[in-house]
């Protein structure tokens, strides 16, 4: 059926879309975070 | 700093000032002093941070450290209302080089409502009426350029003057005529603030001398 | 000093600039002219172009409009002007609506160019009952154009990329002028059978462009070149 | 002991290794995303699952699910962006510029998002990928806005020039969104009939609780993210700002080493 690959296409484009802008986000915050003593991060 | 003391008001009053261009701290905790009237010399070598420090002054460029006041305004919150009353003479002339020499003095003095005998003063003090005054500032040579700029400046009637290199380009006469010029807006009120690597020149002129060493300011 | 005389004094100025450095005359008249020539290229002459020369007077007016911005900052930038004008004091908004004005006329003169171009080249036929819209279009939609090309040719104005960046920023915003002026000229030249009284409400919404970024550019003119 | 200079004790700090410090996470944020993860997980089992398929649209339907929560989220983003461009003009608190970049940057990636998945969407219920309606045109113009928004704020200077020229960009793309969307309105509706209504589904109650459950799970989705990119945006100006202190302490050190200098440089 031709209609299941454009919706599992679009499942997985925007799933892909979520998991791989949410593991940047996180990683460059890691990344930064090593960067910066805890005593600054106003979120403690 | 022994003139300090003796008038409450100086025009220029920087106090470990940090300006920044780029992330390079080109002005690095600059202190200084000038009082009215005085004409003073920055020297130093270039990358010093002369120029950042002259427009710094003029209030193109954000205090980021430290505190810098002109003509009394605090450059932190009122960098724009100090510009009228500073004239920035700097690297570049700030002249449209396809307008004639009296367009611009024209448009430079009108913007801040100097009359037409005023510009035309302007215009002979610096010597760029007559028939140069008729020429596109493309054609003229640097140190015509350089005149040019200046007569922007005395048309418009600046309190404070901020010249970066303003011998640079112009022959023995035109120097003697600006010498003289700066001479005389000292002499009817204006601070002067020169930086220059002719050390004689601008030496004789100048009424105090202070170096400019790695974005600090160096009494002797 | 009042904002109108300062704003009338820098129009003059730029003006004056373009007149003596003949570079609107000499270079963006033909680019623009080049512009509607190479349309035809990409068109079926005989077909095509008839229905959509409308578009194309404004699609080259844009590409014009893009041009005449970084040249009218390019000259500020040239010799350091712009610092000049920001130490002289000089209020952002008569700087921004001086410019604004000056590119308008720039392209008012250019748009009629465009125009004749097309009546030339496109055979369009200029009915007398469409010139008085013709003309009204033509100034609101300039307005609105030379408007967002200062502001954003003033962001841009002094940083690497300006190119770029100033089509990036003005392109998307100018889109309503783009398609209003279209359909009111359709409807001054009766494209496609389209009537005069059509054309009206577009206008409306040309001026509706024009007052929103012509107040809200002199707003947001100072804070974006100056801060 | 004296106390040093905070820049000079940051700069040994960041010499030291590189410790295991604390991340852009707290405990709200962790609990925050396990709820997004598991209402995401809840999205895919109803929209692909549970949720049956329409009358009209049949199985495309499903696309829906997706479809409207990442348009909900990147419109929502963009109001934030804009609020907050408003309350730094007002405030002056770089918090709130980055709390607009932020938002920005999110809109902005789930703007694209939304176009493609709508464009396939489109390609299986109106048998076209593009339709010239307002909501599809405005959608993509104000994509192209904000990219030139996210253009502008990475053009340098200092932090506040920054944040005051995105928060004047952001006030003006305000502006612009509705002369767009209302210019193309007039145009279509002009030109043509009216263009299709992508919402024409008869929605029973699963339909509307899977739809439901894709808009919690992007909202939370979206806070979780604005939350953790705020503060890296923090955690960046502070190291621009590290990097200006050491600068600034080596320019320092130049001019004290510089010959000639008399008691003033020590």
């Amino acid at each position: 059926m031709d209609d299941a690959g454009f919706i599992i296409g679009s499942y997985a484009l925007t799933f892909g879309a979520v998991i791989l802008y949410t593991w940047r986000v996180l990683r460059r915050g890691r990344k930064l975070a090593d960067q910066i003593p805890d005593e600054d991060k106003y979120w403690l | 700093m022994s003139s300090a003391a003796t008038d409450p008001a100086p025009v220029v009053e920087l106090d470990d000032a940090v300006a920044v261009l780029g992330s390079f701290p080109a002005l690095a905790g600059a202190t200084l002093r000038v009082q009215r009237r005085e004409i003073l010399l920055l020297q130093g070598p270039n990358g010093a941070g002369k120029t950042t420090l002259l427009r710094l002054c003029a209030g193109l460029l954000p205090v980021a450290r430290g505190r810098a006041a002109v003509l009394g305004w605090d450059l932190a919150h009122h960098r724009r209302e100090v510009r009228p009353h500073v004239g920035l003479l700097g690297h570049a002339n700030g002249l449209y080089l396809d307008l004639s020499v009296g367009d611009n003095v024209r448009f430079w003095g009108s913007t801040v409502g100097a009359s037409g005998a005023e510009i035309t003063e302007a215009m002979a003090l610096l010597a760029v009426d007559g028939r140069l005054g008729g020429l596109k500032v493309r054609s003229l040579s640097a140190g015509q350029k350089r005149r040019t700029a200046l007569a922007c400046l005395v048309a418009r009637r600046a309190q404070l003057w901020l010249l970066d290199e303003p011998h640079a380009g112009l022959d023995a006469a035109g120097r003697d005529e600006l010498d003289r010029t700066l001479r005389a807006a000292a002499a009817a009120g204006a601070t002067i603030v020169v930086a220059s690597h002719e050390l004689e020149r601008a030496g004789a002129l100048a009424t105090r001398t202070v170096e400019v060493v790695a974005g600090q300011v160096r009494e002797p | 000093m009042g904002v109108t005389r300062i704003a009338w004094l820098v129009a003059r100025k730029d003006l004056r600039v373009e007149w003596a450095s003949k570079v609107f005359t000499n270079q963006v008249l033909p680019f623009a002219a080049v512009t509607m020539v190479i349309f035809a290229f990409a068109l079926d002459a005989d077909v095509v172009l008839e229905r959509v020369a409308p578009g194309l007077v404004w699609l080259a007016t844009l590409f014009s409009l893009l041009v005449l911005v970084q040249r009218s900052f390019a000259i500020e930038n040239e010799d350091g002007a712009l610092d000049a004008t920001r130490v002289a004091g000089v209020d952002p908004r008569a700087i921004f609506a001086g410019k604004a004005l000056a590119l308008a006329v720039e392209l008012v003169i250019l748009e009629a160019m465009l125009l004749l171009a097309a009546v030339v080249l496109y055979g369009q036929d200029v009915p007398i009952e469409g010139v008085p819209l013709l003309a009204v279009t033509s100034i609101t939609a300039t307005c609105g154009l030379a408007a967002v090309g200062t502001l954003y040719g003033g962001l841009a104005a002094g940083f690497t990329g300006r190119e770029t960046l100033l089509p990036l920023l003005t392109l998307p915003a100018v889109a309503p002028v783009l398609i209003g002026a279209t359909r009111a000229v359709e409807a001054a030249l009766g494209t496609a059978g389209a009537v005069v009284s059509d054309g009206w409400p577009w206008v409306g919404l040309l001026t509706v462009f024009a007052v929103a970024f012509g107040v809200g550019g002199a707003l947001a003119f100072g804070p974006l070149i100056d801060e | 002991m004296t106390t040093l200079h905070p820049a000079a004790s940051r700069a040994t700090d960041a010499v030291a290794g590189s410790p295991r410090r604390a991340g852009t996470g707290t405990t709200a944020t962790r609990i925050l995303g396990i709820a997004t993860i598991v209402s995401m997980c809840w999205l895919v089992a109803f929209g692909l699952g549970f949720s049956p398929a329409d009358r009209d649209q049949e199985e495309a339907v499903r696309l829906l699910y997706v479809h409207v929560p990442t348009i909900w989220l990147a419109y929502l983003a963009f109001v934030v962006t804009a609020v907050s461009s408003a309350m730094y003009l007002w405030r002056r608190s770089l918090g709130w510029d980055r709390l607009a970049g932020a938002s920005a940057e999110l809109g902005v990636v789930f703007m694209a998002v939304t176009l493609v998945v709508g464009a396939l969407w489109g390609r299986l219920t109106w048998g076209v990928f593009w339709q010239w309606d307002a909501r599809l045109t405005t959608t993509a113009l104000l994509f192209v806005t904000y990219i030139g928004y996210l253009a502008v704020r990475n053009l340098g200077g200092s932090h506040a020039q920054r944040a005051t020229r995105s928060a004047v960009l952001g006030l003006l793309a305000v502006l612009e969104i509705p002369l767009v969307h209302f210019s193309v309105q007039l145009w279509r509706s002009l030109h043509q009939g009216r263009t299709f209504e992508p919402n024409d589904t008869n929605m029973d109650g699963l339909m509307l609780f899977s739809l439901f459950v894709g808009v919690i799970a992007f909202t939370l989705l979206y806070t979780w993210l604005i939350i953790h990119r705020t503060r890296a945006m923090a955690m960046e100006d502070m190291i621009d700002d590290r990097g200006l202190d050491d600068a600034l302490a080596a320019r320092r050190a130049e001019a004290a080493a510089v010959p000639g200098a008399d008691e003033e440089a020590h």
